[in-house]
């Protein structure tokens, strides 16, 4: 469904990434790790269009995304969560959520300014799909908070449900574990796994191991911007290049 | 022909001093904190208007009218420091855009009060005896308004080339953080440049007053003016201030000359948006980073 | 309904005709409300086209002779069509680039409108601008501009008030926070940033050809710089991102303005420190920092209390 | 004890990043804190250094409370500091960098006796002398590195605070900068050294905590540690 094809970046001369290449396939959750700086959130932030690849092509769908604006990207079915979450925090929870309606509505301008009938009856059936998001992840009862107010572990919930009303087919999560404590990232895991049984595709970056390891059935490892291994949790546990990464090298540093 | 080339050259050199003062001004603030100071302009303002009572009409010995005037204008630069800069309070653009716009209607709306709505002008400092080259004419003031403004340019690039306490403030504005971790009292480095930055605009004021007159109102365009001059030149860059200056000078004298003198600010500001839009590094500024800022923005 | 009232208990003279000053600004500010408070752009073209508005309107009425009906709406158009142009090019820029290039603009508008006197009469400004009339029905009263142009600023309220809360209101107050995230929820955000900018700054311009087409004189103070700043005033006051507060803040800078007349040199000295002071002590406006301060008022006696 | 870290409790972006964390520093030692991403290191050095604010707990250096001090100042009582992302002054030429490393130092001292000093610091670190004129933002990733260290060694100071040093560099360049840091301990610096790449940090620590999840899960002798199964866990999550 989705597959990167020898994708690089360059900034200003420095290689982020280089000759990355992986395919996502349909319904599965796919796990990036990697040391801090190996280019995991530059990869998703290229799949996202937020800057174009120097080099190679990313499909979705056999649809070529790699030059795509991310407004486009996003209206092809592919969204997404942030590292630090991200929400709007002049508006209230529930219209976060209705935010991530938009692209799947229509009433333009004069019509909303008027509230002519069409756009009464759009708005209202927003209102309805967002509270079914609300409900999903349990955070009905507090519609009317300002949404960067909540308490960490709802934010990140909220940000999954703001994505979820996009209705997308790719879901990708940046580090959603970030700053949950113990129990409510077991109860993440559990709605990582319902999103998965709901048809949609998942890829996520953490820096949790037992999260990652319990919640992906495959994974890809980046160091320095380059694919260094890929395979099962359990292949990954046990590559050397993988431990080499994280640990560093074993050998005598003589002086 | 040949004579009104020169003379739009002889009457562009100055102002373009004067632009280059303002845009040093503003590029100083503007790289200490991210503030484009509104009320730059009316450093000038204040600092011919002082000179124009303490020299020209108390008679006050020059040096020590100049060095009045100066003080006055600085230290009602440092106190817009304390009022405009307030950095972690969640300060938002506009609200210090706002806020220095404000300062600019109270210093002009005070300088009415305390002075006229009157145009003044003191005394050049070496007499108004035109000197004449190739036909055309320039008068005394000017060749000292390009003097001190060169003088003053040097200065200013020598401290920050070649003292500590210059590269000091550089580094504060290049990175804050890491200024304060090597102890550099970054609040205090702010004080400074709105001091060095008054000062600079009252002295362009003191120079210019005799040659092109001035009154309460018009330190708002100036500002406006310096910030583009700044902008052109490449906010980081001194020597591309100076350059940005220059070529507003030029053009408003040149257009005044060929076109018409009513349509000189309307080339201006037509060059101004067209800077803006398509030139934001400048001419002397870094090349523009691919990408990086949507890095810090969605970044590791 | 208390505005239906207010003209009865007013009677139709000075305080009829500052309800009706007190219009003109809040249409203004509603329209600049929406597109920095709301949308995030910072522009200070809105007294340009206020300018442009009054000035189409009163050229096409007086010199060509055109029904103010037809000329206050092809006016419209002419603004739209700037705004449409300008808006596209410098809507590119962000904060304080964004500021410069709209106030470029606003000096710009100002020197054409003096320096092309064949067409406005330049400084002298353009006089016998007839009044609106429907028929025979002449709108040469305070009284009944009011029934005109107050129905008018609650029908652009209402507007605006819908617009904020709709599918579109929602994309421009996020679009404030982050333009990138928006993107990345399938807005094409550059788009929006245009409609919005012609929309406000139509508003600006229906404004300015009313005033024109009441005050029967026009002069470039219309579009100029010092207008611009009245502008900001009125946000100011009445908070930058509550559209109510664009009534509040035109009534507050109205009324500034009378009693001013009284102190005229003192206007400079006195907008520029009220400027700073409610930047620094209430940054959302003076309604939201009456309650602010009201609010803690009330928590301390209640702290007090227990 | 010349800095000790009691009870530390820091919220950064809203997350408890840090949770009732302890650390001393010993005179004259490699202290390492090593543990994986987003396990609280970072947060650890910018409450140090007073970038972020510091809900509970406190912070002294040689007994003095440091707590709520701005970092200026605490730069001004001698704890240097090895930024993340060595936030060197990239248009400054390598001198230039070096000098406003010392930029304290120019009030008491002579101009003379300051770039004696930075002769000496180049000899530490020869690629920079050869460079010393270039700008500091076109020198490799490596020798920025150097740069940052020497920067901070310029101020005399009495504790170093060193952010993941090795990040970003290939394992090679790595090596060399943890050669030089093992050296300087030679030369009686205190270092608190925080890193990702356990393993190297180990070998040149004396003593070392592990975080995880902003919270201490292992301390020890280094050595020990190294030996140590758990640590490994603590990456991997096995």
């Amino acid at each position: 469904m989705l597959d990167l094809n020898s994708v690089s970046k360059n900034f200003s001369g420095l290689a982020a990434l280089t000759d990355v290449s992986f395919d996502v396939k349909n319904s599965v959750i796919k796990g990036i790790i990697g040391p801090n700086g190996a280019g995991k959130t530059t990869l998703f932030n290229i799949i996202t269009g937020v800057f174009p690849p120097s080099k190679g092509t990313i499909n979705f769908d056999g649809n070529d995304i790699s030059h795509k604006r991310s407004d486009e990207i996003a209206k092809l079915g592919v969204s997404r969560t942030f590292q630090q979450t991200y929400l709007f925090k002049t508006l209230t929870v529930l219209e976060n959520v209705m935010l991530g309606r938009h692209y799947r509505t229509r009433s333009e301008f004069f019509a909303c300014g008027l509230r002519l009938p069409g756009a009464r009856r759009e708005e209202k059936l927003i209102r309805e799909q967002a509270m079914e998001c609300l409900d999903m992840i349990g955070l009905a009862g507090k519609k009317d908070r300002i949404a960067n107010k909540l308490p960490m572990g709802e934010q990140r919930y909220l940000e999954v449900a703001r994505a979820l009303a996009t209705e997308p087919r790719l879901l990708i999560l940046d580090e959603p574990t970030a700053g949950l404590n113990e129990f409510e990232r077991d109860d993440f895991l559990n709605l990582v796994f319902k999103i998965r049984d709901m048809g949609i595709t998942i890829l996520v970056v953490e820096h949790h191991m037992k999260f990652i390891m319990k919640v992906c059935s495959e994974l890809v490892v980046l160091n320095f911007g380059e694919k260094i291994a890929e395979g099962t949790p359990d292949e990954i546990q046990n590559s050397p290049k993988v431990i080499e990464a994280y640990l560093g090298v074993e050998e005598d540093i003589d002086y | 022909m040949l004579t009104d080339v020169i003379q739009a050259i002889f009457a562009a050199l100055p102002v373009g001093c004067i632009y280059a003062l303002v845009a040093l001004g503003v590029a100083l603030i503007y790289n200490a904190t991210n503030i484009i100071n509104f009320a730059q302009g009316e450093f000038v303002m204040l600092g011919g208007m002082s000179m124009v009572t303490l020299y020209g009409e108390m008679h006050v010995p020059i040096y020590l009218s100049i060095f009045a005037s100066v003080a006055i204008a600085t230290i009602i630069g440092m106190a817009l420091m304390k009022v405009a800069y307030r950095p972690g309070k969640n300060t938002s653009l506009i609200i210090v855009l706002i806020i220095t716009i404000g300062a600019s209607l109270f210093i002009s709306g005070s300088a009415m009060h305390i002075w006229d709505a009157d145009i003044h002008r003191f005394p050049a400092f070496s007499g108004e005896k035109p000197i004449v080259f190739l036909g055309a004419a320039i008068v005394p003031q000017s060749l000292w308004v390009i003097g001190l403004t060169f003088l003053l340019v040097i200065s200013l690039v020598c401290y920050f080339q070649f003292t500590i306490h210059g590269k000091a403030m550089k580094a504060c504005a290049l990175d804050r953080t890491a200024a304060g971790l090597l102890g550099i009292k970054v609040k205090r480095m702010v004080l400074i440049s709105f001091a060095m930055s008054s000062a600079l605009g009252a002295l362009a004021g003191i120079i210019m007053t005799p040659l092109t007159m001035i009154d309460y109102s018009g330190g708002m365009l100036l500002a406006i003016k310096g910030f583009s001059a700044a902008m052109l030149g490449g906010m980081g860059s001194f020597v591309g201030a100076v350059i940005g200056g220059f070529v507003f000078s030029f053009l408003e004298s040149f257009t005044a000359t060929f076109v018409s003198g009513s349509f000189k600010e309307l080339v201006t500001f037509i060059v101004i948006i067209n800077v803006l839009l398509f030139m934001p590094n400048g001419i002397m500024g870094p090349r523009s980073k691919e990408g990086l800022e949507e890095e810090e923005v969605l970044g590791e | 309904m208390a505005l239906l009232a207010l003209p009865f208990i007013l009677g139709d003279g000075y305080y009829l005709s500052v309800m009706n000053f007190i219009a003109f600004y809040a249409i203004v500010a509603i329209g600049l409300c929406l597109l920095t408070g709301y949308g995030g752009q910072l522009s200070m073209s809105h007294a340009a086209f206020f300018g442009i508005g009054a000035y189409t309107s009163a050229i096409l009425s007086t010199r060509f002779g055109l029904n103010p009906l037809i000329s206050i709406f092809i006016a419209q158009i002419v603004s739209a069509t700037a705004a449409l142009s300008i808006g596209s090019v410098v809507l590119r820029l962000k904060g304080h680039y964004l500021a410069i290039a709209t106030l470029s603009f606003t000096i710009i508008v100002e020197i054409l409108i003096i320096e092309t006197a064949w067409l406005t009469g330049g400084l002298q400004g353009l006089s016998l601008i007839p009044y609106i009339s429907f028929g025979d029905f002449i709108i040469d009263s305070d009284w009944r501009l009011y029934f005109i142009v107050w129905p008018i600023t609650m029908l652009i309220m209402l507007f605006s008030l819908n617009l904020v809360d709709s599918r579109m209101g929602r994309i421009f107050r996020a679009t404030k926070e982050s333009e990138d995230i928006v993107r990345l929820f399938g807005a094409n955000v550059k788009i929006y940033k245009i409609k919005l900018f012609v929309l406000s700054s139509v508003f600006a311009s229906l404004s300015g050809s009313f005033y024109a087409h009441f005050v029967n004189f026009i002069s470039p103070t219309a579009g100029s710089l010092m207008f611009a700043i009245d502008i900001i005033m009125v946000l100011a006051f009445g908070g930058f991102t509550i559209l109510w507060g664009a009534l509040l803040g035109a009534a507050s800078l109205t009324f500034l303005n009378e009693y001013l007349t009284v102190f005229a040199d003192f206007k400079r000295t006195i907008y520029g420190l009220s400027l700073i002071l409610i930047m620094l002590f209430c940054p959302n406006g003076l309604l939201e920092g009456l309650k602010d301060s009201l609010s803690r008022l009330i928590s301390v006696k209640n702290a007090g209390g227990d | 004890m010349i800095i000790k870290i009691k009870d530390l409790d820091v919220f950064y972006k809203n997350i408890h990043a840090l949770k009732k964390v302890s650390v001393s520093i010993e005179n004259g030692k490699i202290i390492g804190l090593v543990g994986g991403n987003g396990a609280g290191k970072s947060t650890m050095i910018k409450s140090i250094t007073g970038l972020v604010p510091i809900k509970n707990g406190k912070i002294f250096f040689n007994d003095r409370d440091i707590t709520r001090l701005d970092s200026a100042s605490i730069a001004r009582l001698g704890i240097s500091t090895v930024p993340e992302g060595r936030r060197l002054f990239a248009p400054m030429t390598v001198q230039d960098n070096m000098n406003l490393g010392a930029y304290l130092r120019f009030k008491n001292e002579k101009k003379k006796d300051i770039e004696k000093d930075i002769k000496k610091i180049f000899e530490l670190f020869p690629r920079l002398m050869e460079r010393k004129n270039q700008t500091a933002g076109t020198l490799s990733g490596g020798e920025q590195q150097m740069l940052a260290i020497a920067r901070a060694l310029m101020a005399k100071p009495k504790a170093i605070l060193m952010d993941e040093p090795s990040t970003g560099l290939a394992p090679l360049i790595a090596k060399e900068i943890f050669k030089v840091i093992k050296s300087l301990k030679n030369r009686g610096y205190t270092i608190l050294l925080i890193e990702q790449s356990a393993r190297m940090a180990l070998k040149i620590s004396d003593y070392a905590y592990v975080l995880e999840s902003g919270k201490i899960v292992l301390k020890g002798k280094a050595s020990d540690l190294l030996k140590d199964e758990s640590v490994q866990k603590a990456y991997l999550g096995v």
